[in-house]
């Protein structure tokens, strides 16, 4: 579904990615771990299309995307729930979702989209009045993933949900996630919280340094010394 | 308490206008971030337009059919040929600002020369429904009833579309966080050339309703620019509803002031806008 | 200190081209056209409140708009010692009194705005100036019914000279300033205020007591102004446009190196007065407009920013060459 | 080879800066020395917001003035006739853009005398500017009271329009008094012009037996006056004076048909005497007066000059306060040059303060203060009218004497129903 | 002898508390880790010790006085430096620019331009950045941008050292070399507190460690005694438990 080639990319003069591939087949949840700073954000931020890479091929649903513009790929069905929520906080939580399905497709379907994330979420429905900014952490996360879902996407980029939530939170988050993929959305997921990722994804990338230096299915990358060390802390 | 009344509704009565050509100002400074210089040089075009068709027996208020679209058409270009391009090559915001600063200066020079070519300085007026009304035992002038209620029904639709519509969402979101607006699929170039495209048409509307009610010249933009700077930063910046309830407010304090002591009126305004800046410089309705 | 030899012949070009320079000024009353004189006055005039500016807001990158303020309040002490008619104080010590009345609010204006930042700052000393003027121009009607203000004239001559006089001053400042560690320290608030007092820099003293010197010699600059003027209103003395020049002329010229002010000073003016005087007056503000955005979107470095660019890329392809 | 081409490039280009610049300033100061034209010099506001006085004010009469001369074959200079030519520099009504303006004309292009430029403050700073190099200044628009006691320092300045003091305001305070008119209500611009018609309305009317029952100072921002208005028409005053310049006029009177503030007397300021006001305001204008004034009927000559001044500017930019005495002084000015037979400075403005010539308006001298040392005014008598009222599209001069064309009308009718 | 002391710290940001009645202390000469997952409030604290925040509540001591309340230059200038989690340097000076407005402005008393120089260059060899010392300090990799923190920030002559996420995005290599530099610090005599999320380095360098979860203080030790804690191990690697409520 979307797949990445040898792509580069560089903020200012300085390389953040080199060479960096990456696939995502229909249905998975692929996990990308990296440490800060390790390049998460820029790959995702290329790939949305705020970043141009400088070389490398990118495609998604078989069309190439390296030199579209970021409304222009969110269009085509990629939805990017960013990190740190980055909700509009003086907007109503019902508005975020409608911002959400900004999309022309999307937006003639919005009332029924929302009902779907309102069942998903249901917690939202009751502050469908609120300010944003008025919710809690735990609120704010699901926003953001109920806003990202609006748009109808096939794919989700999921920019570190759990962090800054309290523990039972982040497991009530990666249920959700869970139950998006059984919905049929495919799933690219960047966190920091190693374990619980990996416990639910298919497959994973690590990115160190900008570079990819592990790839394979979940159950190896636990089982990988190098993991284990770097990032369980074991 | 006829001194209240007057002071109260005369200071709404100008206040309508003030909140319209802010509302624009808000548009283009709060959300597309360009400090425009040349606001109120739109707000003359859009008088004198006016004046112009009325001299050859149109009414006024139809100029308003005119006078927006046209406005706001300039206004859209000049984003899509000029500022755009400035942000685009700016390395970041505060070099965009001030380089969108110098633009809208340039812009000043060269439409308020237009004008003078075309127009010459010599104030010019022309009278419509130059009576007055009776409200609460105080006379009040017609024609100001008449551009505050347009004024207030312009901003009120406004404010419906920027509520209401798709487009309007994604406006309003663009002013809080433009890059997160991208992510949701909105064309921000797009959203802020349409974003100073209103402004000038709000300004261009404004000077429709202000032909109706005051003398005007080809060098009167400026003021009112300054007057707008004052109401946007008295209502937050890129704050929609404030920079509307800041035009009326600053409507009252003018006239209270006016009715005190004349020569102290612009004064006010300067001291409020400072001293605001320094107390609450996010305005009356920022956060 | 590394003394080898191209420090030596780079120091004689940095230490020769000024004093060239200085030269051809000072002698310049005795061997340019008369009203050339007055012309470059207006030059030096320019090139001190564009350079005074980007002391302060080149580095830190506060757009300041007080230089109408600090200008008018040279004005006005010349307006109130130098009277027309009128028991005096000698010229140099109202030059004094300017410098160190706009020192003060400059002052005053600095340690209050503190909290202000970006465009907030830019706009609070923009409205100052308003407020000034609106505010004189009561004072002076009210209560002593008068609207301006006669100054004795002086001789083109001295007035040259005192603009030289603070001009090179002004240069002086800017350079040791620029080269002292304090420089280093308004360039590095300008680029990150938060590291810079993490890292030791007493940033509040810093800024206030480097806005207030660069008003100054706005302020000196005024009383002598005042003098070529003879007759000032707050309307001349607080003119907007005394804001927005040394803005414009910097950033027209470049802010990264002292020159850049300078030149940009010195185009400003002389387009202005050719744009004017010419057969094209009736368009000039037209003319003067697209020449402004024209820059803004070919030349974003100013003049000297772009040159030096070309220099680099010149100077860089004829490395790369030399290397292939 | 290219390195040292590079590292000396920058000296040899300031060098060839420095000495391309000697060389095109000094070329730029030349000019032939025979004479052979009366160069004059004037900063004017022709894109400022005054500039409107352009199409209307003094240009509008000197440029008809030079044009009649030059048609003539010039001013007769010592046995040679000169044409006339005038250049004209933009200061946008910033009184500091004059000075430079004024500087530029007398130092680098060499004029021969200069004429003055638009509004009261420009012209102050015109006049010492001019004082300094000597230079023969006539001014048209603009001059206030302030100015008489700077002018006997200033030898080179005359002053052709007359102000407050200068015999307006009590001649207008005279016609009050005649017509029976007991308050006034006073709003004035704050600014030299308002403060002082202001002041001197006070003590003349106090000194009439007039009240002055409320008085009220105006920015030149206003743009909003309905409060001034309404308190104006509380207060039942029989006089309402608007000492302001035309837009405040407009709009104070745009304010007063609105709100129905129909008091028995008005006095505008500026631009009430201009031709564009009925033009604007047709019928409503009737009774209305201002200051300065002069019309067809003044005089035989003063009907010609009219006729003349209309054929050239059109009906819509007539002045009925100054033009009748700008051409007046122009005309004095060039039998001055005449009698004086030369262009020297000195010499010229000795004629000028002392002689008397026949003028459009009559025998016309300079008040030059004792021994005729000073700068000049002229005196009472030699204006057309000093107040005149709109009577049927005609600005009647309504001055008690022989000045008179048509009598007051007092109260004057209330504004017609629109 | 504790060189820094805390009592009670609490800061709240828009009525939520970032850190909540923290008490701790660091004695001269230890390396103390201190640790929790993200939005902890371990930069917070790092902001109240420099003072680019003031806390609601409580009080914070260095060598025994009391520091709240003053600003961030007098902080520096009585011996306490800092790094930050996103790297704050001068992009656009070369690199010996960085480090020598350290010398000249950190110190109690500032060093002369000289001294300040020669300082620069003896730092930057130290921190192995002499080869790109004229460099503008944009054009370095992150792993030297956050060396070229560090020099800065010793630079202005601490007793304590505050390093915030020193070894974040650093490849193995560079990890190890960041380790040893970090302990080649503490044997000059200097005290460091470090945020680090790398365990491994954590483990190895510190002396103590102090874990924050949700702005509060749970638990203080060896990392020995950390790394067994069962509140602390439910807490990092998310277990089901309300260990943080």
């Amino acid at each position: 579904m979307l797949e990445i080639n040898n792509i580069n990319a560089f903020y200012g003069r300085i390389q953040i990615l080199w060479d960096v591939s990456l696939k995502v087949n229909e249905g998975e949840i692929v996990a990308l771990i990296g440490a800060n700073g390790a390049g998460k954000s820029t790959l995702i931020n290329t790939v949305t299309g705020l970043l141009r890479s400088t070389s490398g091929s990118m495609t998604f649903m078989g069309k190439r995307i390296d030199r579209l513009a970021p409304h222009v790929i969110s269009e085509l069905g990629m939805s990017h729930i960013p990190e740190g929520r980055k909700l509009f906080t003086e907007m109503s939580v019902r508005e975020n979702l409608e911002l959400g399905a900004y999309p022309k497709s999307a937006w003639k379907t919005k009332k029924e989209t929302q009902e779907h994330v309102y069942e998903i979420f249901p917690r939202l429905k009751e502050r469908e009045k609120q300010l944003a900014r008025t919710l809690s952490g735990g609120e704010q996360q699901m926003l953001a993933m109920g806003r990202g879902l609006m748009s109808k996407p096939k794919l989700c980029i999921i920019d570190e949900p759990s962090n800054g939530l309290a523990p039972l939170v982040v497991l009530e988050v990666f249920k959700i996630i869970q139950s998006l993929r059984d919905q049929g959305i495919t799933i690219l997921l960047i966190e920091q919280n190693v374990r619980h990722t990996l416990e639910i994804s298919d497959r994973a990338y690590v990115l160190e340094n900008g570079r990819i230096v592990m790839e394979g299915d979940c159950a190896t990358c636990l089982a990988s010394e190098h993991i284990k060390k770097a990032y369980l802390g074991l | 308490m006829d001194l209240i009344i007057n002071i109260v509704l005369g200071g709404l009565l100008i206040g309508g206008i003030y909140s319209l050509i802010s509302m624009g100002l808000s548009l283009q400074y709060g959300v597309a971030k360009v400090l425009n210089i040349a606001h109120g040089e739109f707000l003359m075009v859009g008088a004198f337009i006016t004046y112009w068709l009325q001299q050859n027996g149109v009414d006024p208020l139809l100029t308003i059919v005119v006078g927006g679209p046209l406005l706001f058409l300039v206004g859209f270009i000049l984003y899509r040929t000029v500022f755009t391009s400035i942000r685009l090559k700016a390395p970041n915001t505060g070099v965009y600002e001030s380089n969108s600063l110098l633009a809208a200066f340039g812009l000043y020079f060269i439409v308020q020369n237009i004008a003078v070519l075309i127009w010459g300085t010599t104030p010019q007026r022309f009278s419509y429904l130059a009576s007055s009304v009776t409200i609460l035992g105080e006379d009040f002038n017609e024609n100001r009833l008449v551009a505050t209620a347009f004024a207030v029904a312009i901003g009120a639709a406004f404010y419906l579309f920027l509520e209401r519509t798709r487009i309007g969402k994604a406006i309003r979101a663009a002013a809080q966080d433009p890059l997160t607006a991208g992510l949701m699929g909105v064309d921000i170039n797009f959203v802020l050339a349409l974003c100073f495209g209103f402004g000038a048409a709000m300004a261009g509307l404004a000077g429709v309703l202000i032909s109706i009610c005051y003398p005007i010249t080809t060098t009167m933009g400026l003021g009112y620019t300054v007057i707008a700077i004052v109401v946007v930063t008295l209502g937050g910046l890129g704050s929609i509803p404030g920079s509307f309830i800041g035009g009326f407010i600053l409507g009252i304090i003018g006239t209270g002031v006016t009715y005190w002591e004349p020569g102290l009126a612009v004064a006010s305004y300067y001291v409020i806008f400072i001293i605001l800046l320094l107390v609450r410089p996010k305005g009356i309705m920022g956060k | 200190m590394d003394f080898s030899k191209i420090n030596w012949k780079k120091a004689a070009i940095t230490a020769g081209i000024p004093l060239v320079i200085l030269i051809f000024l000072g002698l310049w009353p005795t061997i340019g056209p008369q009203y050339w004189v007055t012309l470059f006055s207006y030059f030096l005039l320019y090139i001190i409140i564009s350079v005074s500016w980007t002391i302060f807001s080149g580095a830190t990158g506060y757009i300041s708009l007080a230089s109408a303020a600090f200008y008018g309040i040279g004005i006005y002490a010349a307006a109130l010692f130098r009277e027309q008619f009128a028991a005096n104080l000698p010229l140099i010590v109202v030059v004094l009194i300017g410098g160190l009345a706009s020192f003060v609010l400059a002052f005053i204006v600095g340690a209050i705005t503190l909290r202000l930042k970006g465009i907030y700052f830019a706009m609070f000393t923009f409205g100052l100036v308003l407020l000034l003027k609106e505010v004189i121009y009561y004072w002076e009607i009210q209560f002593n019914d008068l609207r301006g203000r006669f100054v004795a004239p002086e001789s083109n001559d001295t007035i040259y000279y005192y603009l030289l006089g603070i001009f090179v001053i002004t240069m002086i400042v800017a350079y040791l300033i620029r080269r002292s560690k304090y420089g280093l320290a308004l360039q590095i608030i300008g680029e990150n205020e938060e590291a810079a007092a993490h890292t030791g820099i007493n940033v509040t003293m810093v800024k206030v007591l480097t806005y207030a010197v660069s008003a100054i010699f706005i302020g000196a600059a005024g009383v002598i102004m005042a003098t070529k003027l003879t007759y000032v209103d707050p309307g001349v003395a607080f003119s907007p446009m005394m804001s927005f020049s040394p803005v414009l002329m910097a950033i027209f010229g470049g802010m990264g190196s002292i020159y850049g002010p300078v030149i940009g000073a010195v185009i400003f003016t002389y387009i202005e007065e050719i744009l004017k005087t010419g057969s094209m007056k009736n368009y000039y503000m037209l003319i003067f407009g697209v020449i402004l955005i024209g820059v803004i979107l070919y030349l974003p470095n100013g003049i000297v920013g772009s040159i030096q660019n070309l220099w680099k890329r010149i100077s860089g392809a004829r490395r790369a060459h030399t290397r292939g | 080879m290219w390195n040292k081409i590079l590292k000396y490039s920058i000296p040899l280009v300031i060098c060839l800066v420095l000495v391309l610049t000697t060389v095109f300033a000094s070329g730029c100061g030349g000019g032939g020395t025979e004479k052979n034209e009366i160069l004059i010099g004037a900063s004017r506001d022709i894109t400022g917001p005054m500039a409107g006085f352009q199409d209307f004010g003094f240009a509008a009469v000197y440029n008809m003035w030079i044009d009649e001369v030059n048609a003539a074959g010039g001013i007769d200079v010592g046995g040679k006739k000169l044409p006339v030519r005038i250049i004209e520099y933009d200061d946008g009504s910033d009184p500091a853009v004059v000075t430079r303006n004024l500087e530029k004309l007398i130092t680098e292009d060499k004029v021969d005398f200069l004429f003055g430029p638009t509004g009261t403050a420009s012209l102050f700073a015109a006049a010492p500017i001019a004082s300094k190099y000597n230079k023969i200044i006539i001014c048209g628009e603009g001059g206030a009271t302030t100015l008489i006691p700077k002018l006997p320092s200033m030898p080179y300045v005359f002053s052709v329009l007359n102000f407050s003091d200068h015999f307006q305001i009590p001649v207008f305070a005279d016609i009050c008094n005649e017509v029976g008119a007991k308050s006034a209500y006073i709003m004035y611009m704050s600014d030299l012009h308002g403060a002082e018609y202001n002041l001197t309305a006070q003590s003349e009317f106090t000194l009439k037996g007039i009240t002055v029952l409320g008085t009220k100072s105006i920015p030149p921002t206003i743009t909003d006056m309905d409060p001034i208005v309404k308190e104006a028409k509380a207060s039942g005053a029989d006089i309402f004076c608007s000492f302001s310049y035309p837009p405040q006029n407009i709009l104070f009177m745009s304010t007063a048909l609105a709100l129905d503030y129909s008091p028995k007397m008005v006095l505008l300021g500026p631009g009430g005497n201009f031709q564009f006001f009925p033009l604007m305001f047709g019928d409503a204008l009737q009774g209305v007066m201002a200051e300065g004034a002069w019309n067809a009927k003044s005089s035989p000559e003063a009907g010609a000059f009219a006729a003349k001044l209309e054929a050239t500017v059109g009906l819509g930019n007539m002045d009925w306060w100054g033009a009748i005495v700008y051409y007046a002084a122009l005309q004095h000015f060039a039998q001055a040059i005449e009698k004086a037979g030369t262009l020297e400075n000195k010499a010229v403005r000795d004629v000028i303060a002392t002689e008397t010539f026949e003028t459009v308006i009559g025998p016309m001298w300079w008040d030059c203060g004792p021994d005729h040392a000073g700068g000049g005014l002229l005196p009472q008598v030699c204006y057309a009218g000093q107040i005149g009222q709109w009577q049927n599209g005609i600005f009647e001069v309504i001055d008690p004497g022989d000045k008179r064309t048509a009598a007051p009308i007092y109260p004057k009718p209330p504004w017609p129903t629109p | 002898m504790h060189i820094l002391e805390g009592e009670g710290v609490t800061k709240y940001f828009g009525g939520l508390a970032a850190v909540s009645d923290v008490s701790f202390y660091v004695d001269e000469g230890e390396v103390v880790g201190l640790i929790g997952p993200n939005g902890a409030g371990k930069t917070t604290l790092f902001n109240l010790i420099s003072a680019a925040l003031e806390p609601k509540t409580g009080e914070i001591r260095f060598k025994g006085k009391k520091i709240n309340g003053l600003k961030p230059y007098q902080i520096c200038r009585l011996g306490i430096a800092r790094t930050f989690q996103t790297v704050k340097i001068f992009g656009n000076l070369p690199v010996i620019e960085n480090v020598r407005i350290g010398s000249l402005f950190g110190p109690f008393k500032g060093l002369s331009t000289a001294d300040a120089t020669r300082e620069a260059n003896e730092l930057l060899e130290f921190m192995g950045l002499s080869d790109v010392a004229y460099a503008p300090a944009r054009d370095l990799t992150l792993a030297h941008q956050k060396r070229l923190e560090v020099a800065r920030a010793l630079a202005t002559k601490p007793t304590l050292l505050m390093l915030d996420e020193l070894m974040a995005g650093l490849n193995q290599t560079e990890l190890i070399e960041a380790m040893d530099l970090v302990k080649k610090i503490r044997e000059k005599g200097t005290t460091i507190v470090m945020i680090e999320h790398v365990m491994k380095a954590i483990m190895n360098i510190c002396d103590r460690i102090i874990v924050l979860h949700h702005g509060k203080k749970i638990a203080d030790g060896t990392p020995q005694e950390v790394a067994n804690s069962k509140t602390v191990i439910e807490v990092y690697l998310g277990e089901a438990s309300d260990a943080g409520n």
